[in-house]
């Protein structure tokens, strides 16, 4: 039942965003609705994990465990979105970047975003999944072009185009899915669950063509090198709040679509076919984003090719597959969209108060925003895989199991690439966090719910990294309850 | 991979319980002595951040080598890493602490990535994380496995410990922190690398192959020569120190290297000799390199500079602090009767009495190893008059050296601390040997009761009916009575008192610090002998007041930092160099973009038979 | 009466890869959704199905009536020079693309085992347009020229949907339209947008953002 | 009681008789020279005359310039003591050994680098750079003979260094090794040269330059002493004999005369060695070096080939 709660929710917000004229009042607002969301999902996901069952409500909606850990992981990051958007909204107008108007198109946007995000694990049928996520593309795109300067306008078209003509290919796939399942002659339907049932029957070579079209349409949509280009640049422009959700959650939607389908596949033509393709897509992420990180300027970017990254180790997790790689690949996902969007919220602080992205002219954060600058420093840590943090116990989780299937060569490159973006991390961080103040810059303090959302993020990666290791056994339970889709 | 519990995490056998007692041994005086030294040094909560991370710096530590689960000890050594990663960039305002800490914080971020491959290789065998459970699958290991295992073991574990020529990072990391950590850091972070060395290879693994312990003793000398011929170079006094950590490290891996080799030959014996000989060095090294970073600390703190050739004449500026160093000094350069003294003579001895037991070839081997220890600690008693004579002695060469304080009490004391348990190591060799041979047994599972290394509480005598002893107390009375037997005939002879003059000026009129011998020239006749491998070079440039007149010479002399310049600026060029390359690919056409979606889609289904 | 039709589908397509100017590309464009509604009219008369009629009354109200119109006022609004930048010119992308056909043709008939022969030429067609659709956006410069070749590879698709499954489940297919109309508005949106701020609509000149 | 008496013999004897040994050395040097040259009770005096004049202590001087002389003579005394003279004298036995020796030497010469520094004199910095340099660079040759020697006597206690065994070419290499260690050690030519203070050649003089009257009295023994000892070891390696156990004259009286006697033909050997070569730079003395550690390490193969 839940579940139409959460739904509900960003569509009434979306509406109370377009009545209510007073920022103040709505944005507040805004955030205890998520809260809310937050609430409905953690009871969402403890049932579906308790119980065996998945749930699904005339053929429509349909969710099982799986969906509601996704719809579990949206819903906080869009928490805490929703909360750092009170402060840095606020700050937008006050600064005159942008007007009342445009805060409010702003928040009605941001609702119907995460009401599509929040669509996509919820339903059944694949062609609505494949609406639900070109919705995302096209509301997201508004808020990467928000800023309407020459950047971000070429950011939202190249964004918008790529994602589009990928999405064309999950399109063409999900047609040739349907098309091998007609070719049994049954009822024809696009139902996820109708196609898993009898995916053991289906042609194999119709299937193989299939997924890969699949994989290559959302794994643009994804992030996965080579498909990645539209990312660095839509990540660096957007709103920072928006940067959050994008890499946080957006990237994972697609995703959990590649894993629905990949499910089908396996089921079809065996794991080793999807294994590999997802092993190799992440490999070649991981390799492309650690070069770029290494030579990078702008901090945005910086973390969007982090995003690259982490998609990267978490397909890798799903291809090796088995309880440690599932199970590392789904923590990681949790852990990355935490993190980033950390990073992403102290990211934007920093760009607001230093008025660019170039990270040799932004010298000494923990100086001029000692909370900020001491979160960031926190966050990279994580992000680069340093315990006590989350990111740690996921990746070493994933390289154990790509170690233990005998991918010895995926391994040492896994260890290897992720050594060199450390170093890279720490050298850019290191560099823009500490040395001396730039001149005339003051020391500020920064808004209360900025720093809870912060706080918020920040409560999590600790706690799941002290927690994580102790707790294995009830993990790798829930992992399997996760995976009975 | 098993669900941990608390009860199942620690262990303490002794050789944890003589590594815990090593970090607190240290930590302790370096804490007291941190009262003094962060006073005024910064703001109240910068101070109360330092002692938050000291603590949690010896938490991590003792957690290190407390644990008995192989994922623990991962997570407690990142963690240990990261603290002192912050520790050395503590002092965020100058541009070289945050190099240095990135470079640390890199160079061991690999080392750990060694040491996951390793321990993952030991999971696969023993499908648990559980120390028992790795131990007693590694027994099943193939030897090739083994061997991968330990190359891996060794080079995580060598980064930590500095061993040349993953040695980079710590004379840049060391020097920059806060002095009671570098302290700490020099003391005993990087003996936790040798407790993973012991424990994991020694303890887990097993030495089965004889190359290793030879891989390590060649490793361990080259160290020692490195590190001490860097150490006379430098005239960065905290620098220095970092550098004859290297040494040091060098020093203990030739112990624990030989007992690996005497194991792997089943010497029961010897293997437990040794693996004293190099734990005595260990603790040696904790405790005099720990007196030695306050001492430097405090002559930091009195004079605001690190630069040996700015000071001098400190003696008589501060003396308990001259006094505290100049012990600290003797011990390292391994003079009687004091605790560095002895844990050298046991590693000699160690290699002269394998000597006897091993084959031909070997035989050899020992003995150079043996003379290149002898040559380190000849060059350690170099560098150390060096640095004591130029920063206490004569006259003091700059302003700062001239208006030096006595340091605070709280850090008196820290140092007299340190320099009384030198003394006491020195003189209770006897009964501290018994202590480590526990040790030694847990380490190396082989029963030592009915082994002797001394003849009673006062006498060392390694290998009963070789004749050979050493008794440490015994030599300091002799020496003291006759010292002092030669003061008394001194005084009866000397009637008249010793006239004060100044020093003989060969005639010249005014004779000052300008004339005095520099830390440069006094370690030039090294720089020429060692030129091989310093590859020293010099700039001189004429300063001139018109076309015509030379006004003044400006000449500076440096050396070539070979394994900076020949190992690891190539690598990093290439890796930019690549990433250079490979950010081509990205131009910001959209068009291309497309192209390689379409691409990509077309190769994956050419290829599509493949996966 | 079907091979009419994909004549027409194959011969337009060919058209706009030949085509030098934006309006003569939207008019081909138009031809082809027109044949496509045919396709799916004559569908729809066999089968007698009332969903059947109303997509094919959308195709032909939105493709081929309301995206046309729509991409031509955009045009008219913003007085942009017409002429789609061509990277490789007329000659030599009609050659690709009749490269295009044949693989297509090998693809449809070797992987995906069609019942019949007509089924075969049918998915070869919808590939083939789904490829050139493909070729105009990454050879073709102004922004309104990656529109329509969007919109080319969606009706190819739209045609591999009818041939291989009998059209997708009616809501989707009313969903995917909603989506294509949308999507289509949203860039002339920011087709508008990137004349204002560029001053021209060549998106290979957008290349601000790199590395 | 005994025991402390023949402890106490032992230190007068090595007090009583190094110096007539460098005497003998000068003695022979001159005559060599063709010179008539001092007599070779001169040391004596120039002990007794430093031990009457008075001091002069610089002012910028420490206490560790005051203290290290004394530290130097207990440090070559402590060291004579680890030398069998008469008879295993018991207790001093157990001190050390071999290397113990050698490091005991080195904390006299730790000191007296120190004190030179302490002068802030560019000479006293010039001698104990030098000295640190050479002392550093003797440390392998000396340890690797020892090493050759204990593989052959069985140990490296020096009152063990009795080989019922007849002499080996290694002990014979060894002791060439050593000795020119020996000459490196007690500052003689070509390595360094006593009898100049011209601070192109200066070491060991240019350390004690500032020292004067009893204190360098006190400096000038401990040399002598240090000579002593190691031409004791020379001798030890070349023509090992046993070392008498009991104390009865019988066996003393011979082994002493027996004593100095190798003790004299090392000194002339010594002697001889200085005055027909010449002094070498500095930087060359690496070379020599290299050659007496060359030599331990032929010395030690014949050790380990057991020839």
């Amino acid at each position: 039942m839940q579940i139409f709660f959460i739904l509900a929710i960003p569509i009434f917000l979306a509406a109370g965003a377009f009545l209510i004229g007073k920022q103040k009042i709505f944005c507040t607002l805004n955030a205890i609705g998520y809260l809310a969301v937050l609430v409905a999902s953690v009871m969402l996901l403890r049932k579906m994990v308790l119980s065996e069952s998945a749930n699904s409500y005339f053929s429509f909606i349909y969710f099982d465990a799986l969906s509601a850990f996704f719809i579990f992981v949206i819903s906080v990051i869009a928490f805490a979105a929703a909360l750092y958007s009170i402060s840095y909204i606020k700050k937008d107008i006050d600064s005159g970047v942008i007007s009342e108007r445009k805060a409010k198109i702003y928040y009605i946007l941001f609702n119907l975003f995460c009401f599509s995000m929040l669509l996509v694990p919820a339903v059944n049928n694949l062609g609505m999944l494949w609406v639900a996520i070109e919705m995302t593309t096209l509301i997201s795109a508004f808020l990467v072009g928000f800023y309407n300067n020459k950047e971000s306008i070429e950011a939202a078209w190249k964004y918008i185009i790529i994602c589009s003509v990928g999405i064309i290919f999950a399109l063409l796939g999900t047609i040739l899915f349907s098309y091998a399942f007609s070719l049994l002659g049954d009822v024809k339907s696009l139902n996820w669950s109708d196609m898993v049932a009898n995916a053991g029957r289906m042609d194999k070579n119709i299937l193989k063509i299939a997924f890969i079209f699949i994989l290559v349409g959302y794994g643009t949509k994804a992030g996965l090198a080579p498909m990645h280009t539209w990312l660095p640049d839509a990540h660096s422009q957007a709103v920072a709040p928006i940067s959050a959700l994008l890499s946080g959650v957006l990237l994972k939607t697609a995703i959990y679509a590649i894993l629905r389908f990949g499910i089908i596949t396996i089921k079809g033509v065996g794991f080793a076919y999807f294994g590999n393709l997802m092993v190799l897509l992440g490999i070649i992420s991981l390799a492309i984003s650690c070069g770029f990180i290494l030579v990078q300027k702008d901090l945005k970017r910086l973390l969007a090719y982090h995003s690259i990254e982490h998609i990267g180790i978490i397909s890798i997790g799903f291809g090796i597959g088995g309880i440690l790689g599932v199970g590392g690949a789904l923590l990681h996902v949790f852990n990355h969209a935490v993190t980033k969007a950390l990073m992403f919220f102290g990211a934007g602080n920093v760009v607001n108060k230093y008025r660019t992205h170039n990270m040799h002219v932004i010298r000494g954060v923990i100086g001029t925003m000692p909370f900020t600058g001491f979160m960031l420093l926190m966050g990279a840590f994580a992000l680069a895989g340093m315990p006590p943090f989350s990111i740690f116990i996921s990746e070493i989780l994933i390289i154990c199991a790509v170690f233990l299937k005998g991918y010895y060569l995926v391994t040492f490159l896994l260890l290897g690439f992720i050594a060199i973006i450390f170093g890279a991390v720490v050298h850019h961080f290191s560099k823009i966090l500490f040395g001396s103040i730039p001149k005339g810059m003051s020391v500020v303090k920064e808004p209360l719910s900025g720093k809870m959302a912060f706080l918020f993020l920040f409560v999590q990666i600790c706690a799941l990294g002290i927690v994580l290791p102790f707790i294995k056994k009830d993990l790798i339970w829930m992992v399997q309850k996760l995976f009975q889709g | 991979m098993e669900h941990l519990n608390i009860d199942s995490l620690f262990l303490f056998d002794p050789l944890s319980a003589f590594f815990l007692c090593v970090i607190f041994l240290i930590s302790l005086p370096s804490a007291v002595y941190s009262i003094g030294y962060l006073k005024g040094e910064s703001s109240g909560l910068k101070t109360a951040l330092a002692w938050f991370l000291l603590v949690l710096f010896l938490i991590s530590m003792g957690l290190v080598v407390s644990v008995r689960n192989v994922f623990v000890f991962l997570i407690a050594w990142e963690i240990m890493s990261l603290v002192s990663y912050f520790l050395v960039v503590f002092d965020t305002k100058h541009e070289k602490s945050i190099q240095a800490g990135t470079i640390y914080i890199v160079m061991t971020h690999i080392g750990t990535a060694f040491l996951i491959a390793a321990f993952l290789i030991m999971f696969k065998y023993a499908h648990s994380f559980n120390f028992a459970a790795i131990k007693s699958a590694c027994s099943l290991m193939p030897p090739q496995t083994r061997n991968i295992v330990f190359l891996f073991l060794l080079i995580g574990f060598g980064t930590k410990a500095g061993i040349v020529p993953l040695h980079i990072w710590l004379p840049y990391a060391h020097p920059q922190a806060p002095s009671h950590i570098s302290s700490i850091m020099s003391g005993v972070m990087i003996k936790t690398a040798i407790y993973g060395i012991i424990r994991f290879v020694i303890f887990i693994l097993g030495v089965n192959s004889s190359w290793w312990g030879v891989l390590i003793l060649m490793l361990a000398v080259i160290s020692c020569l490195v590190g001490v011929i860097y150490a006379l170079m430098e005239h960065d006094i905290k620098k220095l120190l970092a550098y004859h950590s290297v040494e040091n490290i060098g020093i203990i891996l030739l112990g624990v290297g030989l007992a690996m080799l005497f194991i792997s030959m089943n010497m029961p014996y010897l293997a437990v000799f040794s693996l004293i000989a190099g734990l005595y060095h260990l603790i040696n090294h904790a405790i005099f390199k720990g007196l030695l970073f306050l001492c430097a600390g405090a002559v930091y703190k009195a004079t605001e500079t690190r630069d040996i050739e700015k000071l001098g004449g400190l003696i008589k500026k501060m003396p308990q602090t001259a006094v505290y160093f100049l012990l600290g000094a003797m011990a390292i350069s391994a003079l009687p009767p004091l605790n560095g003294f002895v844990s050298e003579w046991l590693t000699l001895q160690a290699f002269f009495l394998g000597a006897f037991s091993v084959e031909g070839g070997y035989r050899l081997f020992l003995g150079l190893c043996a003379a290149m220890l002898a040559l380190t600690s000849g060059l350690a008693a170099a560098c150390f008059v060096k640095a004591f004579g130029i920063t206490f002695l004569a006259q003091p060469r700059s302003r700062y050296a001239q208006n030096a304080k006595e340091v605070s009490l709280s850090m008196r004391a820290g140092m007299f601390f340190l320099s009384f348990l030198i003394v006491v190591f020195g003189l209770a060799a006897a009964i501290i040997i018994k202590l480590l041979a526990k040790v030694a047994s847990a380490a190396t599972g082989i029963n030592t009761s009915s082994m002797s290394f001394s003849l009673n509480n006062f006498i060392l005598s390694p290998q009963a009916g070789k004749g050979v002893y050493l008794s440490t107390p015994l030599l300091a009375a002799v020496l003291a009575t006759l010292g002092i037997a030669g003061f008394a005939i001194y005084k009866l002879v000397n009637r008249e008192k010793a006239v004060i003059y100044k020093t003989w000026d060969c005639g010249y009129y005014k004779l000052d610090s300008r004339n005095e011998y520099t830390a440069t020239t006094f370690s030039k006749p090294f720089r020429i002998a060692f030129s091989f491998f310093l590859l020293p070079y010099r700039k001189t440039q004429k300063i001139r007041e018109s076309f015509y007149h030379v006004k003044s010479f400006a000449y500076e002399t440096h050396t070539t930092m070979v394994f900076k310049k020949y190992i690891y600026e190539p690598i990093l060029g290439l890796v930019f160099r690549s990433a250079k390359f490979m950010r081509k690919i990205q131009p910001g056409s959209i068009h291309l973009y497309l192209s390689y979606i379409f691409v990509t889609v077309l190769i994956l289904i050419i290829f599509m038979r493949k996966f | 009466m079907q091979a009419i039709i994909l004549f027409g589908v194959l011969a337009s397509t060919y058209l706009m890869v030949i085509a030098k100017r934006t309006p003569a590309l939207i008019r081909y464009f138009r031809y082809q959704s027109f044949f496509l509604f045919l396709a799916t009219f004559a569908v729809a008369i066999e089968e007698r199905q009332i969903d059947l009629y109303i997509i094919a009354g959308l195709l032909f109200v939105i493709k081929v009536c309301a995206i046309p119109y729509f991409l031509n006022r955009i045009i008219k609004r913003m007085k942009v020079s017409e002429d789609l930048g061509l990277f490789v010119n007329a000659q030599l992308s009609l050659l690709c693309v009749l490269g295009f056909t044949y693989l297509s043709w090998v693809f449809a008939e070797r992987i995906l085992a069609p019942r019949n022969e007509a089924q075969a030429i049918m998915l070869a067609v919808a590939f083939f347009v789904v490829l050139a659709g493909m070729f105009l956006m990454v050879f073709r410069m102004t922004a309104l020229a990656q529109i329509i070749g969007l919109l080319v590879m969606e009706n190819g698709l739209f045609l591999l949907a009818s041939t291989v499954s009998g059209g997708m489940p009616f809501f989707v297919e009313i969903a995917i339209f909603f989506d294509v109309f949308v999507s289509v508005i949203i860039m002339g949106f920011f087709v508008y947008r990137i004349n204002k701020l560029f001053t021209h609509i060549d998106v290979n000149k957008l290349s601000r953002l790199k590395g | 009681m005994i025991k402390i008496l023949i402890i106490l013999l032992q230190l007068i004897f090595f007090i009583a008789v190094s110096p007539f040994i460098s005497g003998v050395i000068t003695k022979i040097k001159n005559n060599a020279r063709m010179r008539k040259g001092q007599s070779v009770f001169q040391p004596y005096c120039n002990l007794v005359k430093l031990f009457s004049k008075g001091e002069v202590i610089s002012e910028t001087s420490s206490w560790i310039f005051k203290a290290a002389p004394f530290i130097v003579i207990s440090s070559s005394l402590g060291a004579a003591l680890l030398i069998p003279v008469f008879i295993f004298s018991g207790q001093t036995y157990y001190i050390g050994d071999f290397l113990a020796l050698i490091f005991i030497l080195a904390l006299g010469r730790f000191f007296l680098a120190l004190a030179a520094l302490d002068t802030a004199s560019a000479f006293g910095g010039m001698g104990s750079s030098r000295e640190m340099f050479i002392s550093s660079l003797v440390e392998p040759a000396a340890c690797l003979v020892v090493f050759s020697v204990s593989l052959q006597f069985g140990s490296t206690n020096i009152a063990s260094f009795s080989g019922m065994h007849p002499v080996s070419i290694s002990s014979l290499v060894a002791s060439f090794a050593l000795f020119l260690v020996a000459i490196a050690e007690t500052s003689r030519i070509p390595v360094d040269n006593q009898e100049t203070h011209l601070e192109l050649t200066m070491v060991h003089e240019a350390m004690v330059l500032e020292y004067s009257g009893k204190r360098l009295a006190l400096i000038e023994m401990s040399s002598y002493i240090k000579q002593m000892i190691w031409f004791f070891l020379i001798a030890q390696i070349i023509f090992p004999i046993a070392v008498p156990c009991s104390i009865n004259t019988a066996q003393i009286i011979p082994w002493c005369l027996w004593y100095l006697a190798r003790i004299f033909m090392i000194a002339g050997a010594v002697a001889l060695a200085e005055v027909s070569v010449a002094k070498m730079r500095l930087f060359r003395v690496a070379d020599f070096l290299s050659f007496a550690f060359v030599l331990a390490i032929i010395a030690t193969i014949c050790a380990i080939l057991g020839v």
